[in-house]
């Protein structure tokens, strides 16, 4: 892998080659991560990609890093991430491999790198002949008055994929998740069964019936008046469980009532 | 085009373009154009030399008795549809709405958590589901009824068609993007931990009991 | 298909429009719409027993050379104005947003390697895809989510669209440009890099949420 090309005639080559690296420093934030700059890098070999010297593009590498911590410039980590894996990649490409030693070798390593700028110097070649092409809206045209006859007018519904995403993505990133609340405003919950007779009970000292407690509300429709009725006898057992008020009931099915402790009771 | 022997630049400073090709930038200009373009106006826009009306008469000639014609509109000259072909634009006057928003995100919710039923589907979007929603969902073939979930109450669930598939270029309802990709999409806000989604996430399936409850509740009290 | 005694072709003889008719019905519905259009969409629109195959090729023949040509664009066909004649309507051009650099990469990566997942996409760039880079190119409408890939974790890939090929001219996929020479120089073959550095790292994080999703779907084949 080492290079037979590099003479002392290149003294020269060396040198324009610092100042580009040089260049390139000042110019660390227009690269696209690592591997963008070895592409830059490779091409101050002036050979094609797929005869690049990969040790040497791993040395420019690391002399750009160095030069750029000499001149306290912070570079993102991935560019050290990359630079301390060439360096290893170096190693592997000089010593030879030691007995017993796992992994890919320094060449197939080599190989990979020198593929993957290839790759990318291809991509970046089709995608600017692509942005190059004769484009619509800018080289070839469209119908400028599309035709409409209006006749019969049926309706479809249409969404997209797009929009479904949105409206999914929309749901999910409600600033508030609340938890479950029935929207329904049949029910009378057992809270505000209990608000309401702590509020009424203080007045009576005598046996009243619990159906009293029912707000005028949840009395005509069956439904509201079925979940009033539960509530409002929930909430009388929790205030007898509180020892605020009493409870009887003279036989099975017949109207239950209820009597405040008073305010003793408490 | 045709047979050109000079150069486009020398061409047009010397002498105009040959009647074809003039003929050809009518054409392009007129089918591009918003609204209808006087001869002036497309001299103007021709290369010097160009006689607009002249190339005029052979492109209107050119469209006798074609599917569109050249027509005079006012002071300009618009293509216009054959008047007895305009059976064919009938269909095109099919007039799409997007859909509300209440029924986006309840399809959005039973495609992603298919079989659904509706507590779940309220419970999710935090406010109640109008009967009109499901129906045109239903009417669209987006949406059918599932099985009946095993819970109590045996709630019924809704799950999307094949149509639904076919309208959204999915092949399986395997291939929605998942939040994952939404997030990297772009498409899901950065304010909303990750943490708490998963949180929500898991806590649904959890709550499922709890839910089914409720709703056999409500059905007590449908009564 | 009830007691005809005719054959169905000799019933197409009788009542279908002669091939003159069709290039001219063609030619109106192609004219009057500005997205490509398939021949199933014409078909269905024209009298019964029409081919719009047939006349189709007429038509572009008929146009070939002209000012404006009849384009192919995936499974459809639409009029496009011809490329050398643009300079001429400078005044209909849309500013189009400029894309960054990193987009119009990320664009080509998933044209010619489509299905593109975006580990593969990272690979490739050596840098990971910001949030707004894909969202910007779904919503201009060039890509689109495509299938799952079948390997672990299920990853979403990522497609072209045929408003894609409208935008850049082309026919289908397969006519992008140099796209056979990078397919045998092995260019387009997802080669990972032995032992694992760039890229293996994307493909771990494979978020627990995409999971999490796809159980969630999963539930809904279990039925």
């Amino acid at each position: 892998m080492s290079d037979t090309e590099h003479n002392d005639d290149d003294a020269f080559d060396a040198v324009a080659e610092r100042r580009a690296a040089e260049a390139l420093i000042v110019d660390v934030d227009g690269f696209e991560g690592p591997l963008d700059l070895l592409l830059t890098l490779s091409r101050t070999q002036k050979v094609d990609l797929r005869k690049i010297s990969v040790l040497m593009l791993a040395e420019q590498y690391l002399t750009f890093v160095e030069k750029a911590r000499s001149l306290r410039i912070e570079l993102a980590a991935d560019y050290l991430v990359m630079a301390a894996w060439l360096a290893f990649l170096k190693s592997r490409l000089l010593l030879p491999p030691e007995p017993g030693e796992e992994g890919p070798s320094g060449e197939e390593l080599a190989a990979h790198l020198a593929f993957q700028l290839e790759r990318l110097s291809a991509m970046r070649e089709r995608a600017a002949q692509l942005m190059a092409r004769d484009r619509l809206g800018r080289d070839r045209f469209q119908r400028g008055v599309p035709e409409q006859v209006e006749t019969a007018r049926t309706v479809t519904y249409t969404a997209t994929l797009f929009d479904l995403m949105q409206a999914y993505s929309r749901i999910r990133t409600k600033d508030e998740f609340r938890p479950f609340v029935l929207d329904r405003d049949s029910i009378f919950t057992m809270e505000e069964a209990l608000e309401r007779m702590r509020g009424m009970i203080g007045f009576t000292g005598e046996w009243v019936d619990i159906i009293s407690f029912i707000p005028d509300g949840f009395r005509r429709d069956p439904g509201r008046r079925r979940s009033a009725t539960a509530s409002t006898f929930a909430a009388a057992l929790e205030l007898v469980k509180a020892g605020k008020a009493e409870l009887r009931q003279n036989e099975m099915f017949s109207p239950i009532h209820l009597k405040s402790r008073g305010p003793d009771g408490e | 085009m045709e047979n050109d022997v000079t150069q486009p630049g020398e061409e047009s400073l010397f002498k105009a373009p040959p009647l074809a090709e003039q003929e050809r930038m009518l054409e392009a200009m007129l089918f591009a154009s918003t609204e209808p373009l006087t001869t002036r106006e497309m001299a103007a826009r021709m290369p010097h030399g160009c006689d607009p009306a002249e190339a005029l008469v052979l492109l209107r000639k050119r469209f006798e008795g074609r599917g569109v014609v050249l027509t005079r509109v006012g002071d300009g000259w618009a293509f216009r549809t054959a008047a007895d072909l305009g059976f064919l634009m009938s269909r095109e006057t099919v007039e799409t709405r997007k859909l509300s928003r209440a029924a986006i995100e309840t399809l959005a919710i039973i495609a992603y958590h298919q079989p659904a039923t509706r507590a779940e589907i309220e419970e999710i979007r935090g406010v109640s589901v109008s009967r009109g929603t499901i129906d045109q969902l239903i009417e669209l073939e987006w949406i059918r009824f599932g099985r009946r979930k095993m819970t109590p109450g045996r709630p019924v669930t809704f799950v999307v068609t094949d149509q639904f598939l076919d309208h959204f270029g999915l092949e399986t309802p395997r291939d929605l993007p998942g939040i994952k990709e939404l997030r990297e999409a772009g498409l899901l806000e950065s304010r909303m931990q990750p943490g708490s989604f998963l949180g929500a996430q898991s806590e649904d399936d959890e709550d499922e009991d709890v839910l089914d409850l409720e709703e056999d509740q409500s059905d007590m009290f449908d009564g």
